[in-house]
């Protein structure tokens, strides 16, 4: 017998015990009814990172879920999409004439430090909207905003405008304590307080795998009823999505946001909900790159892109689009003339550019999402045909931003989501980002969105809606592509969640089935 | 790539030619290959053809390693990627290695500033993990397999430059280099004649070594976008499309999986049977 | 004198188990306590593997197919198991002591190992035990020497570290495997008389394995040659130094160097070489060298037997008649 | 060597990384200069005027020598100032600060992994050189260096997170139990690949030490059991590995990007592969930095470590 068996054998042991480790996942996943959860938390998975804890510096999908939850809004979406609802202010009443809002603040709001939601605080924060360095320019319609009294806040306005109760849904519209608490906005961003369901508790690694956790806010305003039931959300953002999708089946994600055709096939029928088709996706040109300053590319990539091949990867998920602007949102109209896949016309129009050089281009889009990535490999298939060349370009959500707000972009892939039950909504993104980034032609649609925003006709608006959309078809800088619904995953123990179109959703009215006894 | 010193597979010379592993191992590669060619006529599919009817047909007498989101052929698209894989990987790896001989050499026989200047090259290069080193690289000059054949150059020729150096060291004070020299014979001539000979076993273990992880470090790049692009085909780039799918759908990303792993047991064989020939 | 270490008819083997080789085949000896026991033979004789074989230390490939090793416990020779052996009753000295020395470990741990995994010394026990230990083999400065690494020592002084190291479990019998071989002449004289001080001090057994005769007349009491994985002959020293009974030892003799020949001088009074294990003729192994070869020689394999008229035993044939005159005395004197 | 002589020696090896070290600083400064882009168009924005970027300019130090820019970058560097990320959003410091101990982690249970299964199967495969278990262990090991990474990482994810559930499915956790059960399976599949290597050495070490003269004579001087295998074939084995441990610290690291991007680890890796395909130059000079400092003072240690364990090393 050899004197090396015995470490051997021992080293291996160790081995495999360390190998093994032990615990079981959160939750016991499973299918089927009756299923239930070891504790009440909510683990939510995504892709996208937040854009930090400053409502002014939201814009992608993971801050405009997460805002709500922490901060709370004046008004929210109902959850079919069709309209606003009473959020820390009750009711408000709008005059045309005198240009003023006046917002009625619930008594029972309260902030995670305790002290109670007040007119000021909100006049505050309707100052820190209006002065924002980067969202601004979405509430430059505001004069002034004074607390009447302790309860009511009174909003001028520079002009009539119907855009602002959508507006207040939004996740810049976070609802700040006065003057910060006392802190200087470092500090608050770092540690917020809000009015929301939850409150901050931590923020791990800030970034494309970052982790945030929030407790139950025991001050929020539907405390009485029982809300939030959750005790903790931890939100845990990762870039890749089929990750997720595994964690979702092992039982260690509760929810998935952004979930998507690929990812949706792979769950049961009651865990995939998809709302609505309501998210736009657009394809932007810059027209600043000398090959596609010429329109007759422009609008000859439109004609070539078969957007029902597009659509078709992802049945169930996705339809093609008819113009730039979501479908399904109040207001929304299709163009006077909606695409049509015309590759003849597409080439004839190739035929016409004054300058017959190839074209190489880079199309960037944010490539954590398969089905996006499935989708650009199709057009690029669709743009080879009319003899352009397209270099793709994956990077992160954020990326892909400053990479559009810098310009260093050929052909960018964007999503003009309605965040808020109006189609003006998406049309202020546009306004105030895509048409400048791609050097589009403003003019039309700035008056255009005026006209909307400052009516309270239906026809006025649609009216409006339909001149921005062929406005956008004859200048072919934005070019749809198709409308998506952005689906949830929701395991079987999670009940209340209503998928709304619009990204965000109640998460005070989630619950879950828990395990009792031992 | 950084070769290194010891490797399994290499420490074991036994008796024998060689010849069957080596056999083995390089008709695996040379059938791959010539495969990767002529992928269309084999498979009956065209590698690139999407085909939206057809997604996701799993392993089939008509496509045998099934078909991906795009309803295009999988075992197709393998053996096509073989074209791109296998020349990137063994001139990630040959290239380095010439490099590394010439540099090596210089450094032999050139005492001063020279050599040292070879060798402090050497360490800075040694100073920065080699993956690291092609992804700053690959950075700098944009995705691509241009860019990845620059960073394996620029880092693993250190390996071959050590070896070839230590053995001209050795050599040069033995008397019968010292007698080829005063023989008139050139640098060249020692260097082909005597020095090769006993660096090559071990530069072709390193070499073997570094095939592997210059393709797995390929395909690694591609798996995060940052290798070869699309269009263009290859193994981890299509690990990485097939992963979301990789539960229902598994053939999409398995396959490419096991291409790789094909061709990392092939490089053995060849390395494993050359080395017996060699040390011979 | 009662014996203290039997060995009979070792045989060793390498190669496959079908075809296999035997180094060495039917050796046997006896050493009896606190006596000088000397195995002699040119390299390749199988005299190491003979002695390795003793503490079941074998090399990688070479095994024991048959005989029997006994050691003496409580009055009475009892097979022994190797393990047991080593620790408590045999030690043994390597040849080289550059690589016989672990150099990884300080020469006050090195020497005291055995008995710590042994008997589980405490650090403080094995301490002092190893300065002692070291003053005995002559250190001259054992506390300094105990703290330095082996490959700080001279040559001497590492073999001595290595006699600690076999004396450190306190062995009735010590077996030195050309203890001095690589070692230079004066120092070589210095570890000789170490290792007589020692035996006679602590009344030890030593087994020699040398291929200098000189060492073995200066130091032995009984002597065995081997030839070709064979003893030939065994005897007292002074018998087989003076009348030896088998032509390989006489030739052996013969050919002993004087103190101004060189080492490492070829037999020059044997003409051919030792054959290796491949390559034995049958019958006696000698034979083809042998000056007085009979044919009968090449058929029998001759085993030792009685000298008539003298102590020796010896493996050959023609012993009898043969007889010899005395070896001249003067290629004797060491 | 006496304790002096190691002081020394350490003394003298951290005097050889410093020429070494100012290099590479001057080669990841040099890196800023290559790549195409004005820096001061990164810090302001694209919407910046041409006086502020001109301001900029300035403040950057942009306008000086390169020399004295150089010394910028030093004194930056020195006080930990290694810029934002492309965004704007995140210091390139935090972000080393936040992923520096997710990756020491990671690269802590793969080197005991590593370590155990290379110990592990070296032990086994030198029991018998050539015999069954040795040529068997050679074939898988050749095997573990051929599958990558990645790959492995997925599968591991598919093939036992999910149906066991006893490991997170990417992500890390927040108390020590959580960060160690996150980091088992990432660690495993940066070992498969790893151990190989190492077990080649140690098998071979363990062989010749088992070989050896002072392994008889340890064993002729009653020395057995845990001790022979311990302090007279494990000893000694080491050296070889040891010397092996900046080109294994190097492997381990490369391995280590690719696991953190495949197990969505927030630690270095990931951040590097993330800036590479955000192009954000920051972080990718900052990173780089950090890596190759690792490695500078992994050599070091390796060196120092050699010189104890063999104390025949030149000092």
């Amino acid at each position: 017998m050899n004197k090396w068996t015995k470490p051997a054998a021992a080293i291996a042991a160790v081995a495999l015990v360390a190998g093994c480790g032990s615990g079981t996942g959160t939750g016991t996943g499973g299918s089927g009814t009756g299923a239930v959860k070891a504790s009440n938390d909510l683990v939510i998975g995504r892709t996208v990172a937040v854009d930090g804890m400053s409502g002014d510096s939201c814009y992608g999908a993971g801050s405009i879920s997460t805002m709500p939850m922490i901060y709370g809004n004046l008004l929210t979406n109902k959850p079919d999409g069709s309209g606003v609802q009473p959020g820390i202010a009750a009711s408000y009443d709008y005059d045309a004439t005198a240009r003023t809002y006046t917002f009625h603040l619930r008594e029972d709001a309260g902030f995670s430090n305790g002290s109670p939601v007040t007119g000021a605080d909100v006049a505050f924060s309707f100052e820190q909207w209006r002065d924002g360095k980067t969202s601004g320019a979405y509430y430059d319609m505001i004069k002034s905003a004074e607390a009447t009294d302790a309860h009511t806040v009174v909003v001028h306005l520079t002009r009539a405008d119907t855009f602002l109760p959508a507006l207040l849904t939004w996740c810049t519209s976070t609802v700040y304590p006065d003057r910060y608490a006392g802190m200087t906005p470092e500090q608050f961003f770092a540690k917020p307080i809000g009015a929301g369901p939850f409150t901050f508790a931590s923020w791990q690694n800030p970034g494309p795998s970052e982790t945030i956790t929030l407790k139950k806010n025991p001050h929020y305003y539907d405390a009485a009823k029982g809300q939030p039931s959750i005790d903790t959300v931890v939100v845990k953002t990762s870039a890749d999505a089929s990750q997720q999708m595994l964690a979702f089946q092992g039982g260690q994600l509760d929810l998935i946001e952004g979930l998507t055709a690929d990812e949706g096939n792979q769950l049961t029928t009651e865990q995939a909900r998809i709302p609505k088709p309501s998210q736009a996706r657009d394809l932007m040109l810059n027209s600043k790159r000398p090959a596609l300053a010429d329109v007759n590319l422009r609008k000859a990539i439109s004609a070539a892109i078969d957007r029902n091949a597009l659509a078709s990867v992802q049945q169930g998920y996705v339809v093609p689009a008819e113009g730039i602007l979501p479908i399904n949102v109040p207001n929304s109209v299709p163009p006077t003339e909606p695409y049509t896949y015309d590759l003849a016309a597409a080439k004839a129009l190739m035929a016409q550019r004054a300058d017959q050089k190839p074209v190489t281009l880079t199309l960037g889009f944010e490539g954590s999402s398969s089905t996006v990535k499935t989708m650009v490999q199709l057009i690029r298939d669709q743009l080879a045909q009319i003899g352009v060349e397209v270099t793709l370009k994956p990077s992160d959500s954020a990326t892909v931003y400053s990479q559009g707000s810098s310009g260093d972009f050929d052909m960018l892939i964007s999503d003009p989501s309605a965040i808020s039950p109006t189609v003006f909504d998406p049309i202020s993104f546009v306004l105030t980002a895509w048409y400048p980034w791609t050097g589009a032609d403003t003019a039309l649609m700035k008056d255009k969105f005026t006209v909307g925003t400052s009516s309270t006709d239906d026809a006025v608006k649609d009216a409006a809606v339909r001149a921005i959309q062929d406005d956008a078809r004859a200048q072919s800088t934005v070019i749809g592509l198709v409308n998506m619904s952005t689906a949830f995953a929701v395991a079987d123990y999670v009940e209340g969640f209503t998928a709304t179109p619009f990204l965000s959703y109640d998460a005070a009215a989630i619950r879950i089935r828990i395990r009792t006894g031992s | 790539m950084v070769a290194l010193v010891q490797v399994p597979g290499r420490r074991r010379v036994r008796r024998g030619s060689g010849s069957a592993p080596l056999l083995t191992g390089a008709v695996l590669l040379a059938l791959l290959l010539a495969a990767s060619f002529a992928a269309g006529p084999l498979t009956g599919h065209d590698p690139a053809l999407t085909d939206l009817t057809a997604r996701f047909r799993p392993p089939t007498a008509e496509h045998w390693f099934g078909t991906d989101q795009l309803g295009r052929d999988v075992f197709a698209r393998v053996l096509v990627a073989a074209g791109t894989d296998l020349p990137l990987a063994l001139l990630g790896a040959v290239i380095p290695a010439l490099i590394g001989i010439v540099l090596g050499a210089l450094a032999g026989y050139a005492r001063g500033w020279l050599g040292t200047a070879v060798m402090r090259l050497a360490d800075l290069i040694q100073a920065f993990p080699s993956y690291i080193l092609l992804i700053v690289l690959v950075f700098l000059l944009g995705p691509g397999g241009g860019s990845f054949l620059v960073g394996a150059a620029v880092g693993a020729w250190v390996t071959y430059a050590r070896l070839v150096r230590g053995v001209v060291l050795r050599l040069r004070e033995l008397d019968y280099v010292r007698a080829a020299q005063a023989a008139g014979l050139g640098h060249t001539r020692v260097l082909l004649r005597h020095v090769l000979p006993n660096a090559l076993p071990q530069a072709v273990v390193y070499a073997a070594s570094d095939i592997v992880l210059a393709l797995s470090y390929l395909a690694a790049l591609s798996y995060l976008g940052l290798g070869i692009q699309a269009p263009g085909i290859e193994w981890g780039q299509m690990i990485a499309e097939g992963q979301p799918f990789l539960r229902n759908q598994w053939w999409v990303s398995v396959m490419p999986g096991l291409a790789i792993i094909l061709v990392g047991v092939a490089v053995r064989l060849i390395a494993g049977g050359l080395e017996r020939r060699l040390q011979r | 004198m009662t014996t203290l270490l039997r060995i009979s008819d070792l045989v060793l083997e390498t190669g496959s188990a079908e075809a296999p080789l035997r180094p060495v085949s039917h050796v046997g000896f006896e050493v009896s306590h606190g006596e000088a026991f000397g195995l002699v033979g040119e390299s390749g004789s199988g005299k190491s593997l003979t002695l390795r074989a003793v503490t079941g230390l074998l090399p990688e490939g070479v095994r024991q197919a048959g005989g029997t090793l006994e050691l003496e416990r409580d009055g009475v020779l009892r097979p022994y198991r190797f393990a047991e052996a080593r620790g408590r009753g045999i030690g043994m000295i390597f040849q080289e002591p550059m690589t016989a020395l672990n150099p990884t470990m300080r020469v006050g741990d090195l020497v005291t190992a055995g008995p710590r995994a042994r008997y589980g010394w405490s650090r403080g026990t094995a301490r002092s035990r190893a300065l002692d230990l070291l003053a005995e083999v002559g250190m001259p400065d054992p506390k300094a020497q105990a703290r330095m690494w082996p490959h700080q020592l001279s040559g001497g002084l590492r073999q001595r570290v290595m006699i600690a190291m076999a004396l450190a479990t306190e062995p009735s019998v010590l077996l030195c495997d050309e203890p001095t071989t690589a070692l230079d002449v004066a120092v070589q004289d210095q570890i000789l008389r170490l290792l007589h001080r020692i035996r006679v001090e602590r009344g030890l057994a030593i087994v020699f394995v040398t291929h200098d005769l000189g060492v073995v007349r200066r130091l032995c009491d009984r002597v065995a040659v081997m030839y070709a994985g064979q003893v030939v002959e065994t005897g007292r020293v002074d018998d087989v130094f003076t009348r030896p009974t088998h032509p390989y030892s006489a030739g052996l003799l013969r050919s002993m160097p004087t103190p101004d020949t060189p080492r490492d001088r070829p037999l020059a009074a044997i003409p051919g070489g030792q054959p290796g294990a491949g390559e034995r003729p049958e019958g006696c192994r000698f034979a083809p060298r042998c000056a007085h070869a009979l044919p009968a020689c090449a058929g029998l394999e001759h085993a030792l037997a009685p000298v008539l008229g003298s102590p020796s035993r010896s493996a050959c044939l023609r012993v009898a008649d043969l007889g010899g005159p005395p070896l001249d005395r003067k290629a004797l004197i060491v | 060597m006496t304790g002096r002589g190691r002081f020394r020696f350490v003394g003298k090896r951290l005097l050889q990384a410093i020429p070494l070290t100012l290099v590479l600083l001057l080669l990841v400064f040099a890196m800023l200069k290559v790549v195409p882009g004005d820096p001061a168009l990164q810090v302001a924005g694209p919407r910046a005027s041409a006086a502020t970027l001109e301001a900029i300019r300035v403040h950057l130090g942009l306008d000086q020598p390169v020399w004295l820019q150089f010394v910028h970058y030093l004194g930056r560097v020195v006080t930990g100032d290694l810029g934002t990320t492309a965004t704007g959003s995140t210091k390139v410091s935090t972000l080393i600060a936040s992923g520096t101990p997710v990756t020491l982690v990671l690269l802590a249970v793969s080197t005991v992994f590593t370590v155990l299964i290379a110990g592990a199967t070296a032990l086994l495969a030198a029991r018998r050189p050539d015999g069954l278990a040795d040529r068997l262990i050679n074939v898988v090991a050749a095997f573990g260096v051929g599958v990558p990474t990645f790959w492995l990482g997925i599968v591991l994810l598919a093939g036992v997170a999910l149906p066991t559930g006893a490991f997170p499915i990417g992500g890390w956790g927040d108390t020590p139990a959580t960060v160690l059960r996150a980091a088992v399976l990432p660690a495993l599949a940066l070992s498969v690949s790893v151990a190989p290597v190492l077990m080649a050495s140690l098998r071979s070490g363990i062989v010749e030490a088992r070989r050896s003269e002072y392994h008889a004579a340890a064993q002729a001087a009653g020395v057995r059991g845990w001790t022979l295998t311990r302090r007279f074939v494990l000893r000694n084995a080491a050296v070889p590995p040891v010397s092996l441990l900046a080109a294994l610290t190097t492997l381990l690291l490369s391995g280590a990007v690719v696991v953190e991007s495949t197990f969505g680890l927030p630690g270095l890796g990931l951040s590097l592969t993330q800036a590479a395909q955000n192009r954000d130059f920051n972080v990718i000079q900052g990173l780089t930095l950090v890596f190759s400092l690792a490695v500078v003072a992994v050599n070091l240690v390796g060196d120092v470590l050699v010189a104890l364990l063999d104390p025949r090393v030149e000092v």
